[in-house]
């Protein structure tokens, strides 16, 4: 019979300290949202079998099988190795579960599998990325989204990443049907133009949503092959200042983005505040504190920018601030 | 002559071919698809046999090889004006047979009606040769046969592929570049396709005035989008906008010049101060459907579409114009045992 | 530097004199070869870098043909800042115009709104120059309001010899003339024997369609009336497509009608 | 084989019209986020019998089964019954699948069934919203979060139910301890203070997060037994005008929150642009068209608030303009 | 005396002792827990068997109706002060023999430390009577057996509870509020429990300058968070605080209390000029298990203990003083085997 | 109005002089019992409102009690607006103090640190009257800087009769006293029988800590050392349990206690 315990580890090993003592629940992760039936039946096996039949969908995209003894959470972890399989989840040992809670499940949106809006796979980008940072037990909360829409809600996350359609105009394609234009007004920024026939794009205005592409009859519109993204940083949920990520790079590449989220952890850990509980700290209030030039300098380090780049010259992020406004 | 070589023999006469044609033929064009990471299927000039893309129906026809999607007809200069040339290389186009039955409804349009030929397509036209691609199967939402446009014999060669040998029958001795290499003298027919997927119920005869009023239009005025694609894809459209430009650089010079159009999108009917007809996208649906089995055939003695299909395939709506031929049928014969 | 057996190529034409009616309706008076010219065909007309414009002829000289214009486009304003002495471009003429062979010996009513009036003022000066030609002639012509009135100068003169009815659709209190749609006047009109009557009816879409309801009611038979319709004729030559209604060409076929036909059309 | 097909009736089914022609992905809805293992199992074999192998979280809770062949859907649709019936979903017709897919599945954080922070059972109230919203083809996204963490990113929503906690303060229990104005501090909006060796909650301060309650070693600090919330409006995600939903009600119940998204159906329904495309407008842009007044008298109908209810008095929305700017 | 009465009749005497006694039993407050639509179980009081809650452990004990949380010592007005009176009737207390047993031990710190007794504390004990809830099984947790404190004999009444009966036995002739009700005597022994569900290794004899800088402490540095309810829900935890306070709208009037302390709260040490002691949880978590189970021993003979197991049942971070105990003899037997 | 069995009932207690050693360090010499009363033990002195505060008896006279308080806190810092003549409330004395008998006789060496000072001025004021009741006596006295000094006026004239080490921690150049903390001046002591030698040890906890361990190296006893503990004395009489070190209560057992014992005890 459990008596004592480290919840600390136990949250550690991504089993959550519920409001029942001595049970727990086991949140699954699901980097970038695909899953497979196999994964999907095991879940349902350990919820039967070891849960109290209830599972919950995660805010990330990850399943949470509620009601588990704690004294079974051996069991479960040997139970769930096949997930962590099937999902290729970076793991220490075998038959233990998860590593570690901190940096959570990298969400992403159902992107460019099938979705016609979305400018790439956002789940391979977001596997990449999980691949590269967990586990990890700093708090990071990073979400891939595969246009401007942002289902996934990115700009509430310490790093939202945007796809991003790198229009090309075939003029010798075009018939000037107009229905590009009408899209980008209708749909998005009206950043096109009619001009002598043919089409003008504000590339200041442009975010590189697709709808130009989406709705060229003619493939006159057509992609950069090569992929570009978006990079909104330090949005947040939470109690006292929820706020919107800002865009920090238009036009940036992944590999790009994998190192300034690598960049990040260093940064985080050496001016995390020493007060914070269990070392959880939204990165944004750090970046408050530090400044954001101190974040910029970290977050660089190696960073080759593609040059079509675009930085955005000076952060300043806004929101309702509930914390000391009186 | 008919004769049966292996790729790359076939590939050394086709390097022949280039020095005198633009040789065209469906081609990937990679990740240029609408959808990110999807490509897209249309005529390009090609230099071997594999970069021609045979397993998969082509997004556009070949009719963008003969007729530009833009084309200038005049440049203007402050006050003069200036016909432009064509000093380009003849053109080989490979394509089906659906398609190159399309080429004779172009033909009819731009050569046939009315009582003057269209200068600019004549030109180009006189210097195409065909190649046409034996088509062995059916793809989806073809439905050639139903349109009698699955054979055509009116090629200069016809093709056939069997794995890695070639089958060539060379009718225009002209563009025979093999003659030297090695080859072996067979005798087979261009494959062409005998069944399609369905078939398609196509009016032998029309009641225009019954048809145009018809209920059965109405679901598309929701369902279309007027976005074009079905005329843009199809091989027998031929309509066009004249646009009159000056460039940025120079407002005293400029050009005119013809682009294709489509009587799907918004503002083809427009007239000077702003009147349209056709608004409904219901009406513009029976107007092409029409055109493509009734009027076409009314004034010229056979049905202008060929059955390719690609505006099923590319209709984003799902669309699909080959059941509203079914539909127009089925209408006719209803009003025919009405009239009993 | 022009092949004479392309269509599209167009002449140069000088702007003889300009007419205006009102401030956006004018008639331009253009040096043409008027060789075989009928009333009811149009010229493609354009203006380099602007584009051209199907304008159909609203009189014919000998050596010269009218085009009245409104200013409601890209090219027609260009066009306004044209004046005597600048050149135009033309190609032209297109269509079958009116076969006024047809009405001769017959009372022949014309029903015209508004600038449609311009491709029927020539079977109206034929009609003025000979009036014998004849059983009876009577031209009603309506417009939005007294100010929109065209070719007055014109129809003050062809009143001399010609039953001539304007009338406005609207007008200020005090104005005298005949105030309603041209349908109002449709039925008033008596003829002996219908059979021997020939109406044509050129206008906006819905004037053109209740002015031949009219007619029909006056039991004139649909052979006997012609309508003109007023179509994107945009290359003039049965190619470019927009002009199609069922399977005629507006530009080939029309856009001079029969009404037994042309009731069988539709856009 | 499928030729013709009217897409709209495909997407009101919960079919997604996807990238490549004549295929289809399935969207499942979890109102509320909570599923059993026997509908996890449906799920999974539909994915296998149907799909191709591929199922991916979305964005809101739910599942969308990759890669099915338009012609199975009818096989499909029944096949789902059973989570539709597990999950009582409403439905006209068994066997069809679902009625509607414009009104997104209401979203809701894991909430009190287990999450110590949450202040009550998201799932239920969800299922109450979902009950009395759904089917319906006008885009409404609902979220419930249990506490001002967020972790459903309820901002975003057109409707963002945040629970709160009415602290009720004992003094005779409490020991002046000091944790609660600690935690208060820390975690949140620095509401409590010491006065006397007793606390002081500052009303106009506090957002009910309950940490007080929480952290509380006495059970001096407990919740009020009725239920409050807090009702944020308008946020949104998207290309033009991303931004966090404002706070307009605090301390309001359930009754009114339904009765209010309720309204605000037969607002919409009036004000939707008519050329919106699929009648799909964010809410938002509606209401920054009629004006915010007009939409409050509209969503008030018949809405008894509770006494304790406060109303920001005056609402303005922020977050970057994407549209218009230049 | 001892009878067996129904769930009725035992509800009648009851509510003949309410007039007399202010009754306190364990009482279900709804959704006052810590979580959300969480209930806490503690002393309240009561006027029927139905509201007590004898299937759950209380969370806090039952010293809270004797020993107020909040207990003021003296008014003062402007420049007198005067003592709070007691007028209060008499208090019944239904409890278990690990509760029972716990007052003894807040008698010894408040009746028998020093020479002092503690006067506000004794004039309500002097009012107080008790109700032995019969034990049949124990709760998660429970340690009582090991701590010797599963029996109490120094009840009032004694009670069990078999369905819809209700068996007491009397020892105080005074609370027989049951004598002309319907009952039957009975023989019986009050419920204790005989087993727990683990044992606990208490230490006959600690070592403290041993103990008190073992490592064992170490890991509770990090794990504790210093809530303080291990000792606010322990039966004999006696701790206080003092406080003077003047009221908000009188600054002249005013009050000197006591309030429960804990000596795991930061501060409980601290000293005029900011100093304090035990700055560490794991030293102040030695603190307190060394007071349970050694230096209270040392100082009255006997631990103080009782084994109820509520600060493991409380603590938020799963931190079980039973196992600290555990640790303790472990290490004092590792230090015999090292000294032999 | 008052209980006499309540143990928490204080009495009112005039202040009668005050004795200002520095900005915050005073002495209040107040009207109370003195019958009893040992230099070690405290008080718990207390302002209506503010609050209760432990206090160490710094002198005692035929009918006063001084108290020497640093204004540290709430309670201390209204304290300070009070002057002679107003009453404070008092309760004690408390503890055990330090048992003069036991060092009669002996060499007797005080150390103290800073407002320690205060519990042992009974202890000095003894020796100063009665200097032949020990073989030797010697005070080493620390303080933080030469402004931090407490009782000066007293040091200078127990200096006349008895050996006193005052040394400061710091102070700036120019400053003619003995510099650095106590513990550098235990070594120097020479005594010829450790035995006969009594050591009391009073101040912060670290100094307490070293300056023992000094007594150590010199081979002095445990035995023979005393120490006096400042914790958080809050009911004064056994009960609020705050001051406990291991199974001993400051207030009950202490604050003075020798070291044998005190070793085995911690917090």
């Amino acid at each position: 019979m459990i008596r004592d315990l480290n919840t600390k580890k136990v949250i550690k090993n991504a089993f959550r300290i519920v409001k029942q003592k001595y049970m727990t629940s086991l949140r699954v992760r699901v980097p970038g949202g695909l899953i497979d039936p196999e994964s999907l039946m095991v879940v349902s096996k350990i919820a039967s079998e070891y849960g109290n039949g209830q599972i919950h969908m995660t805010t990330r995209q990850g399943f949470e099988i509620l009601g588990i003894d704690m004294e079974d959470m051996p069991a479960v972890n040997e139970m769930i190795q096949p997930v962590i399989d099937n999902l290729d989840v970076n793991q220490e040992r075998r038959r233990t579960g998860y590593d570690a809670a901190g940096t959570r499940n990298i969400a992403a949106c159902i992107g460019n599998k099938v979705c016609p809006k979305a400018q790439y796979n956002t789940t391979e980008f977001a596997k990449r990325i999980e691949k590269s940072i967990f586990p990890h037990d700093l708090h990071f909360k990073v979400a891939l989204t595969g246009c401007p829409n942002d289902c996934i809600k990115a700009r509430m996350h310490d790093f939202g990443i945007v796809g991003m359609c790198l229009p090309v105009y075939d003029m010798e394609r075009c018939v000037n049907c107009g229905a590009c234009v009408k899209k980008c007004r209708q749909m998005s920024v009206e950043a096109l133009s009619i001009e002598n026939n043919k089409i003008v794009r504000d590339e200041n205005k442009c975010i590189g949503c697709g709808e130009c592409v989406l709705n060229c009859p003619m493939s006159s519109w057509t992609r950069s092959p090569k992929k570009y993204y978006k990079l909104m940083i330090m949005g947040r949920t939470g109690k006292r200042n929820p706020r919107l990520a800002e865009d920090w790079f238009k036009w940036i590449d992944e590999d790009s983005i994998v190192k300034i989220i690598e960049n990040t952890y260093a940064y985080v850990d050496k001016y995390i505040s020493p007060t914070a509980p269990n070392r959880k700290e939204h990165i944004g209030y750090i970046v408050d504190r530090t400044g954001f030039e101190e974040y910029r300098k970290w977050a660089l380090e190696g960073v080759e920018l593609p040059l079509e780049c675009v930085e955005t010259p000076h952060m300043y992020w806004g929101g309702p601030k509930y914390h000391r406004y009186g | 002559m008919k004769l049966k070589l292996k790729v790359d023999d076939f590939d050394s006469g086709l390097k022949r071919l280039k020095k005198d044609y633009r040789i065209f033929a469906p081609k990937r064009f990679e990740k240029m698809g609408t959808y990110s990471d999807t490509d897209v299927i249309r005529y390009g000039e090609i230099s071997s046999f594999e970069e021609m893309v045979l397993d998969e129906k082509s997004d556009f026809s070949p009719k963008e090889t003969m007729l530009p999607i833009n084309q200038v007809l005049f440049y203007f200069t402050e006050e003069e004006y200036r016909e432009t040339s064509e000093k380009k290389k003849p053109v080989l186009v490979f394509l089906r047979a659906c398609d190159l039955n399309g080429v004779k409804r172009v033909d009819q349009i731009y050569l046939n009606n009315g009582i003057e030929e269209d200068y600019y397509y004549n030109r180009v036209r006189n210097n195409v040769k065909f190649v046409l691609i034996g088509c062995p199967e059916t793809f989806r939402n073809c439905f050639c046969v139903s349109m009698d446009s699955n054979k055509a014999d009116n090629y200069d060669i016809g093709m056939n592929v069997r794995g890695k040998d070639i089958y060539l029958d060379i009718k225009d001795d002209g563009l025979n570049a093999w003659k030297d290499l090695d080859f072996e003298e067979v005798d087979f027919e261009v494959d062409y396709v005998k069944e399609n997927k369905f078939e398609v119920d196509v009016p032998e005869k029309v009641d225009f005035n019954y048809i145009k009023d018809h209920e059965m239009w109405d679901e598309y005025d929701s369902r279309c989008i007027a976005c074009g694609r079905c005329n843009f894809s199809c091989p027998t459209c031929t309509c066009f906008n004249m646009q009159d430009i000056f460039y940025r650089e120079n407002k005293n010079v400029g050009e005119r010049r013809r682009v294709w159009a489509s009587c799907q999108v918004e503002g083809y009917t427009s007239i000077a101060g702003g009147h349209s007809f056709r608004d409904k996208q219901g009406q513009r649906m029976r107007f092409k459907t029409m055109h493509k089995i009734h009027d076409f055939k009314e004034r010229f003695g056979y049905n202008m579409c060929t059955g390719c299909g690609r505006c099923d395939d590319q209709c984003p709506q799902y669309i699909s114009f080959s059941t509203s031929i079914d539909k127009v049928s089925k209408a006719m014969r209803e009003r025919e045992e009405e009239n009993v | 530097m022009c092949n004479c057996n392309n269509p599209y190529v167009p002449k140069q034409a000088e702007i003889l004199e300009i007419t205006k009616h009102t401030a956006n309706e004018w008639t331009f008076r253009t040096k043409v070869d008027t060789d075989g010219v009928k009333p009811g065909q149009f010229y493609e007309i354009s203006l380099p870098k602007f584009g051209e414009s199907p304008i159909s002829v609203s009189g014919i000289g000998d050596d010269y043909v009218d085009f009245t214009i409104r200013n409601v486009g890209k090219v027609t304003s260009e066009l306004f800042l044209y004046g005597p002495g600048d050149n135009l471009l033309v190609r032209g003429p297109y269509g079958n115009g009116f076969d006024i062979d047809k009405y001769i010996g017959r009372d022949l009513v014309v029903v015209a709104g508004g600038s449609a009036l311009a491709p029927v003022i020539g079977i109206i000066q034929y009609a003025y120059n000979n009036p014998e030609d004849f059983k009876s002639f009577k031209l009603i012509v309506g417009f939005k309001s007294p100010n929109d009135v065209l070719f007055a100068k014109d129809l003050k003169k062809w009143t001399e010899k010609l039953d001539i009815l304007v009338t406005v659709d609207g007008a200020e209190e005090g104005y005298t003339g005949n105030v309603g749609l041209v349908t109002k006047y449709i039925p008033e009109l008596k003829f002996d024997d219908m059979d021997g009557v020939s109406a044509v009816v050129v206008g906006p879409p819905m004037m053109m369609k209740f002015s031949v309801a009219e007619f029909q009611k006056l039991n004139l038979k649909d052979e006997n009336i012609w309508v003109s319709y007023e179509r994107r004729m945009n290359c003039g030559i049965g190619k470019c497509g927009h002009c199609k209604m069922d399977s005629s060409y507006v530009c080939l076929d029309g856009p001079v009608f029969n009404y037994e036909f042309a009731k069988k059309s539709a856009d």
